[in-house]
């Protein structure tokens, strides 16, 4: 059965208020032209959880839709923190439900297994349960070990809404591959109440059948497969294109203030009707070109 | 022996990491100059360390300088590429990481380490980076080593937010909250500390060479453990120079 | 409606099984006749239902007749290769299966199955198969489906073993107990029961054509809910039949 | 660092007393050369864990060596029970400890994630439940859901001293990939203390680098690697050779009595020095010529 959607239909089937899981890690694998679909459809309310904060995240909240971000932190590495996930929290605007990555890793996992808690030897004696006990006390609790008598701190599962993975391979039933490594993407995946995969490549439900031990994604866990290349730019995609830094650069830059966001959001969301006119407005093939990845090194 | 050569502040600050590894040791390993110690000991006398990302990437080889763990540079010709469950939880909540790597904002008298914010938290403050990785590698790998700049406002005697908790306050305040392990080294630009084994506050092992203690002492805004005796820090070796500047880090971009 | 051609008991119990599952389903098969009833089911009505096996297998198209789960025969052009922890953990125990089909030794009024052993657990007795995945499904799908043969020493009052719960002795004890889902439908070669809503007890749905209600009886050691009019079990459609022996199972290896 | 060894290293360096967890599923990756050697080598009293009960597990009791098996439960498929479990467990000379499918995957996997405890929904209600409280009292409790109040079933983790893995493809320092599915061999590795692998192909470390998202088991966790083809004969490797179906029914023939399996070992495994001497037996090259797999079926 296909599943193959446009964005526009993928994105509007996302209510406001839903709690969304995104693929992206820092400058990789982001699902960026679903967050700008999703700030032109002006969808409100929404929760984002992910392992380690990433760039469709900042743009997502930038864009004035996001209530609350779940997450073990993070930024962009040597391309600066993320300003307007950073601003939101500074100034109240934005919930932050803050982890580590393994206790956010381990409640993907007890999402995706369905375990109504997960044990974990993480966060104790930090500031960041003491303020989780503030933000989410609900999400986290103590209890003893029935087999030693120690106590141990638990976690809640994270069950999302729907899960977006970018990926590089996907069969039109949602069957995918994700190249490289995968984070905590595939758990994320099976602990949502369905999936969304935007990948770079649709392939035949055969060519997913040649390497079974790849389909990290089952399709009858996702409800819409976009083929859309280039969906993640600027941020790259492991064995498909390189990241972008003169644009991620220019991101940083621009979401330093709230103007500024607005400025980029005006030129390169609001001012594009859909991705194909975002990617001829950012350079067009010439300028993919030269982002496209080297067989070898896979970047 | 004394070093006939030139070498930068970060040179001698990998060497001196570098010498922390045993052969044979699980290290897990954030960018930059961790990047460089590792592979510095991996290339010299720890040919046998395994070198973990938390992302799921498992002793690569890059070839180019990366901007960070989600820069595929940094993934090139790995043996494994996982996922952070296999990294953090089959091998790190698994308590098989000896060593673990980290940086931050801050660190205090007890190694307690911030990542996460600046100023007051129930004020005004300046939100960074958080945790990633972070907390759950000083909650239990066996010991961690901590490098940071040597600066007033990044060594103080208690930090705005514990991401990374070291010995907490002292004692056995670690092992109260359940918490194994504990951050072992810190080196700074200006010298090296570990720390008391009673107390657990910190302490100073050495200082490097062409700096005096004064200089140490000013520059942290509180008072380490100083022993009577405490001896200059070997310099690294021109083999290790030559590795860092012409193998491991050709461009500069770590320890440049 | 008659069919006017010549059907098998097996090919008859496989069209009743595949009649119970609804297109895009999640089917949990064993190996046997679920495998003929799944794909029957797939090639009719149901051409979107999924398949898994219980070692990490989903939706493959074998072309050679399999000796059990662990013959790459049943594995062949699977859309996923993966593992138990994939299949029973983040589909089954995550609460996605819709349908478990299960087989055994003996079942039991309130569709407890033993799979373990026979004769006197606390004295001399045989061991058998134990559960491997059956109680597993039988504990969470959100219904199963028991394919056996009626024979008396296979439909008793009570399992020697409750490998896998039914409604344990009836009434409220399955919920009691935090099981979900539960059996819906037992199909053996002679009839098709369902379960009473109330009493959690066996009930004689349809019986098999040419076969009489006092053979059904006769060949149970226990008593199951009769309704005063008993229909005749719907028989196969050619199409089914042709499909079965030309298609599915052309060696007759499960339902010859 | 090379951890190539042989068979008769590899199996001495497990102690009388040892808990070794196997690869082997029914009739599929069984590690049965492991098992013949280590009944060569006499050793004792060993726990034996496995998800699903497997031939190499069945021999291991007919040799006398088992003193425990701790399982899912099993069968040979379509050729029959595995008898010498099945006549120790009767007998009283094989202590038993019977799970589900699933609740051997969770215990592995506890084991893996280094979790001192796992909460599941299966065996509640059951005999099998009852029987391990009796058996087994250690390795299983209930805990109250801190979030819900709910009773839930906790298992202990498996922590075996040793996982011996049969594989397709490994390199020297271990690092290997299983083709096919996996059941719970990666859990079982990751969870044991340290893992043997028994490879069809030893590759290079430069092939293992070039597809590292097959890399399931980290030579880090390995201390033995024995390269030696056709170590899971009689039993199928995918994609390599297809199960012996005459020799696993002489096999179920002979093993249904004591005096048939004590014939049968006197045959294939004290009358053989090693596995080559046992592969000339059972039919040397133009025998195993005859099961070697399909390249696109992969039996």
């Amino acid at each position: 059965m296909t599943k193959v959607a446009t964005l526009t239909d993928a994105v509007a089937s996302i209510p406001d208020g839903s709690h969304v899981s995104l693929s992206g890690f820092a400058i990789s694998r982001c699902a960026m032209a679903f967050a700008h679909e999703v700030i032109r459809q002006g969808i409100k309310g929404l929760t984002v959880s992910q392992c380690v904060t990433a760039m469709e995240a900042d743009i997502l909240v930038g864009g004035g839709g996001v209530e609350r971000i779940i997450s073990g932190g993070g930024s962009r590495g040597r391309f600066g923190q993320h300003h307007c996930i950073n601003r939101g929290i500074e100034q109240g605007t934005l919930i932050a439900e803050e982890y580590s990555s393994l206790s956010m890793a381990f409640r993907f996992l007890a999402g995706a297994l369905g375990l109504p808690f997960i044990p974990i030897r993480s966060l104790r004696g930090s500031d960041i349960l003491k303020r989780l006990q503030e933000v989410a006390p609900s999400e986290v609790a103590m209890v003893d070990d029935p087999f030693t008598g120690d106590d141990w701190l638990v976690l809640k599962p994270v069950v999302p809404d729907v899960a977006v993975i970018q990926v590089q391979v996907a069969d039109e039933e949602g069957n995918a591959w994700i190249l490289g490594p995968r984070w905590t993407n595939e758990e994320q995946l099976k602990a949502s109440k369905r999936g969304i995969i935007i990948t770079e490549r649709l392939v035949s439900t055969d060519m997913i059948r040649s390497e079974p031990e790849r389909t990290v994604i089952p399709g009858f866990r996702v409800s819409h497969v976009v083929h859309l290349p280039y969906a993640a730019h600027p941020t790259a995609v492991y064995h498909a294109y390189d990241f972008d830094a003169d644009h991620i650069k220019h991101y940083a830059q621009a979401s330093r203030t709230p103007e500024g966001t607005r400025e980029y959001l005006d030129r390169y969301v609001y001012g594009t009707r859909d991705h194909e006119e975002y990617l001829e407005l950012i350079g067009g093939a010439s300028h993919l070109d030269g982002l496209a990845a080297d067989p070898a090194l896979g970047y | 022996m004394t070093a006939e050569f030139e070498y930068t502040p970060l040179e001698l600050m990998a060497a001196a990491g570098a010498r922390e590894l045993r052969d044979g040791e699980i290290v897990a390993v954030g960018l930059g100059l961790p990047v460089v110690v590792s592979f510095l000991a991996k290339r010299t006398h720890a040919p046998n360390i395994t070198l973990l990302f938390e992302l799921g990437v498992v002793d690569p080889e890059p070839v180019d300088t990366a901007v960070g763990l989600a820069d595929p540079r940094i993934w090139y010709r790995a043996k494994i590429l996982s996922s952070f469950v296999d990294m953090l939880g089959t091998v790190l909540h698994k308590g098989l990481v000896d060593v673990g790597f980290l940086g931050g904002l801050e660190i205090d008298a007890y190694g307690n380490l911030n990542t996460t914010l600046l100023g007051d938290p129930k004020g005004k403050y300046r939100h960074f980076t958080g945790s990633g990785g972070a907390n759950d590698i000083a909650s239990y790998a066996r010991r961690t080593i901590t490098i940071i700049r040597h600066e007033a406002r990044k060594l103080n005697e208690a930090v705005a937010f514990v991401t990374s908790p070291g010995y907490l306050r002292g004692g056995e305040e670690r092992e109260a909250a359940g918490l194994a392990g504990g951050p072992s080294r810190v080196i700074t630009d200006k010298a090296i500390f570990d720390f008391d084994p009673e107390s657990r506050r910190m302490r100073l092992v050495s200082i490097h060479p062409g700096i005096t203690q004064e200089e140490v002492l000013a520059n942290m805004n509180f008072q380490p453990i100083v022993p009577d005796a405490v001896p200059t820090t070997e310099p690294p070796t021109s083999e290790q120079v030559r590795l860092i500047r012409e193998e491991i880090d050709p461009d500069g971009m770590y320890a440049g």
